[in-house]
């Protein structure tokens, strides 16, 4: 078996959940490696969307930003970002959007927004950016995150996006009709809904974790499905893949001064 | 009819304290120069529309030429905080900075509603998230046909726009391509607008029948500002300096170093 | 991911009877073939959305596909009446024409929101005139911000678009350039799509980073249709025969060269 | 003196209308004719605009329809109709928005929607098309229309376009900020609006025409400024530019197979 660490584990992991014909809103940072590695592994149909406007890009390194030349370069076509935002992602045109952010709940409703209070904010995060809206026009979304007590949290202090709300059918109470976050894949683990409560619950373990390292992470007391899966170990060609990926993407932006 | 002015009148001339300025360019084609010079010139009370304020945003407001920022994404993209706007909003420095906060979706049809000239912006937004319950400027109406319950806000009529464009024609007409971002609409949706170009042409030439013309007679002023953009990029021009993204981090994460680059870079670099 | 088909099949698999249809094409780009294969599979039934029924509406509603015409100018551009339509709806021959009228503005809103997957188009329109009172889908909204009155309309989401385009690539990506019309909104606003082209190339090659494209995967199917907008126009490929436009007004000013003509250039002649 | 026709005269007192400073929205017809006729005279950087979505259009020969190839390969860019009606039209961007019809009042509203009831039409007209907003969203309206007591009527059957609604501070009252039309030209005079009644009254005549003939081909008992002018002949040179223009449609139309 091959040498990984949980980092990549993570990326692969979200990666082989993207099937060949989504159409898929990639976010900078860890969905746009997943996205990508999906692309050029076992899904090279699959669509790739940023909101820079970008549609069907196909970059060779990744993008520092959402809006590198490269994204553009290589897209079938760029759009406007109103175009982008009202016919593409509203229009409910994309299949999965991923997500992320420095607080999620066990409904995996997430906070990018502050710490603290929001008129007195301990940490002023970034904010929402495209997320209020992907949460809810995208087919479903998958949550990247690294796992640990500080984001893994009992209670967000700003509802930056919707997940499961409350839990139970409270997106579909509120009128929205996709499926919101169907997994959530962490350094350590894959959680889904539960199919009745929706809160996140652990249906698959990478290799080598233990559930009291997932209940360690995790900022309430988390559950496990009934039966459990192990994660398979990253391949040698995805780890390959990725890995050249990355490599390509550190030398381009060493050279992006030339 | 747009007319060919100097970085410095164009700025003298159509941005004044107190205006609301919105200078977009979405990664691409930021206008950065034109920043500078408004830091040079020392405007003050501006109003700061922006999707992402970026590195252009963290200097106004670290230079203190900003009273209250409207944005949906507050980041350095890929590389972390941006410092100043954090300073402003967690301990007042240089000034207090008040800011209205918005989705990504939001402000896009903000900008489109205000070139459509729409009082607001109607989209399918917000729902079970916090940012409503914060922002008295999202609202919603109710479609009379459905029942459905649809966001609204007020669409974005800045003063000023303040865009990086890649042509402009003799006639004054100007050319994008590539990341389009929301600046036609920005122009569109403005009193008066500035447009940086890194190149003058004779005439646009053969080109799509359908290429981004923002026609001369919609635009105040058009700068010659080659390397305008930098550090963000002009597509088929330069590229992204993404290295100074991430070396801007270490600039402004304190208040001292970040005064000394901009003496040394904007102020005294006229 | 869009498919290949004959026009036969096309039509025969995505047109049923019942169907909304909007078949657009503003003068340039107009799916005339597309139509024909429609009368010739005697598709009944259809709801007919269109801002210029022009030639193309004419023939369907002389021939008894439609049920309804939603429309905005129901001319022949230049010429004078559209004789067909106008028998449907005074004399209610071949058969009772229901019909739901808008502005050029309305029915451009309520593509653009039916692609944006909004219920409602929002827009300031027909103020001070009488549609409103004939068409009971004229409603309105109230802005929260500032109290002015918008009109509001549904926004058209039919069950198939059909549109005529210059080219698509080996992918099923289909490229249009020109007078753009509403199209790619009819599309992305339609259930199903039937996209017939010019002509079918390796890949598009070079072009405009933003050229106007419709993604494979936003198509249900693609049809090699080489003249396929004729007498209309597909810009480089082939001029509007304005003369055909002329001579149209004298064909089908009586149902029996009416009739007559359908037979041998179109029911004759698949 | 050189010859020209009823028909000429109304062109050409159009066109002189237009500033080189325009924008215009054309329609096809006289419209299209009269602002092209400016912009080979005394306007030669007026922006032409036509609803089916070019921009700053330089047509050498008129068009048939309102999108001929002619208008796209000889503009500055062609945009969506979607973004033609909402960012030009209703974005206020337009000075100049020419209107005709099959019938008018003397408020200047005007129908080219049916004559008789709605419902059971004796004429069933082509319908408003870009009218209804035209009328509100250009600074101001032109309209051209040849006259006779069938189209210059008491009272219209249809409101397709608002004029000055009921006269007076009607269209304010509306909510409307344009001026609405500013000018009524015909084949026998101009009309403009009273300040105070808005009433469309005639302020210049054409050569030869009379006072008599122009009530005779009037719908209501129509009323003169308090001075008229009289309309300034056609020159050589406005005529021979309109007529070279005319001459090359024709023969473009003609050619318009090969």
């Amino acid at each position: 078996m091959v040498d990984y660490t949980s980092n990549e584990m993570m990326t692969i992991a979200a990666a082989r959940a993207l099937r060949n014909e989504d159409v898929c809103f990639v976010g900078i940072g860890a969905p746009s490696a997943a996205s990508n590695l999906a692309r050029l592994t076992h899904a090279p149909d699959i669509t790739l969307i940023y909101e820079s406007g970008t549609i069907g890009t196909k970059p060779n390194v990744l993008p520092l930003s959402i809006g590198d030349g490269e994204l553009c370069e290589t897209a079938l076509t760029t759009v406007s970002v109103p175009e982008m935002f009202r016919y593409w992602l509203q229009g409910g045109r994309v299949t999965v959007g991923f997500l992320g952010g420095a607080q999620i709940d066990r409904y995996a409703n997430l906070n990018t927004t502050v710490v603290g209070p929001y008129d007195k904010p301990k940490v002023r995060l970034p904010g929402g950016g495209g997320a209020p809206e992907i949460a809810t026009s995208c087919g479903e979304i998958f949550i990247i995150m690294a796992q640990g007590k500080r984001s893994f949290v009992d209670k967000i202090d700003f509802v930056t996006s919707l997940g499961h709300g409350e839990g139970g059918d409270h997106r579909s109470r509120l009128g929205v009709k996709t499926k919101g976050p169907t997994r959530l894949i962490t350094d350590l683990c894959i959680f889904s809904p539960d199919p009745q409560s929706k809160e996140m619950i652990v249906v698959s373990i990478h290799p080598g974790v233990t559930r009291e390292q997932i209940a360690e992470a995790t900022g309430w007391p988390v559950k496990f499905a009934a039966s459990v899966e192990e994660t398979a170990a990253p391949t040698a060609n995805e780890l390959g893949v990725l890995r050249d990926l990355h490599a390509r993407t550190k030398q381009a932006q060493g050279a992006s001064n030339a | 009819m747009s007319r060919f002015l100097s970085l410095a009148d164009a700025v003298s001339e159509i941005v004044r304290d107190g205006d609301t300025v919105a200078m977009e360019g979405f990664t691409h084609l930021i206008p950065s120069v034109a920043g500078h010079e408004i830091i040079r010139q020392k405007r003050r009370d501006l109003t700061l529309i922006r999707m992402t304020p970026d590195l252009i945003y963290d200097q106004l407001v670290g230079m203190g030429c900003a009273k209250k920022l409207v944005f949906s994404w507050a980041g350095n993209p890929g590389v972390g905080s941006l410092h100043r706007v954090r300073d402003a909003i967690e301990n007042g420095w240089p000034g207090p900075l008040a800011y209205e906060e918005h989705s990504h979706s939001a402000m896009a049809n903000a900008y489109e509603a205000g070139a459509a000239g729409l009082p607001l912006a109607v989209f399918r937004g917000y729902i079970g998230a916090d940012l409503p319950k914060v922002n008295p400027n999202i609202k919603s109406i109710v479609c009379p046909f459905t029942g459905e319950k649809l966001a609204a806000i007020p669409s974005h009529r800045p003063d000023v726009a303040v865009i990086h464009a890649l042509r402009a024609d003799r006639a004054g007409n100007v050319m994008l391509e590539g990341i389009l971002g929301v600046q036609k609409e920005a122009v569109l949706a403005s009193k008066r607008s500035i447009v940086t170009v890194e190149e003058i042409v004779e005439d646009f030439g053969p080109r799509n029948l359908n290429a981004v013309i923002l026609p001369s007679w919609t635009v105040t002023a058009v700068v010659h500002a080659p390397r305008g953009a930098y550090p963000s990029y002009a597509q088929g021009y330069y590229k992204r300096e993404n290295s100074f993204y991430i070396q801007w981090d270490k600039i402004a994460r304190e208040r001292d170093t970040f005064l000394a680059w901009m003496k040394t870079n904007v102020l005294e670099a006229a």
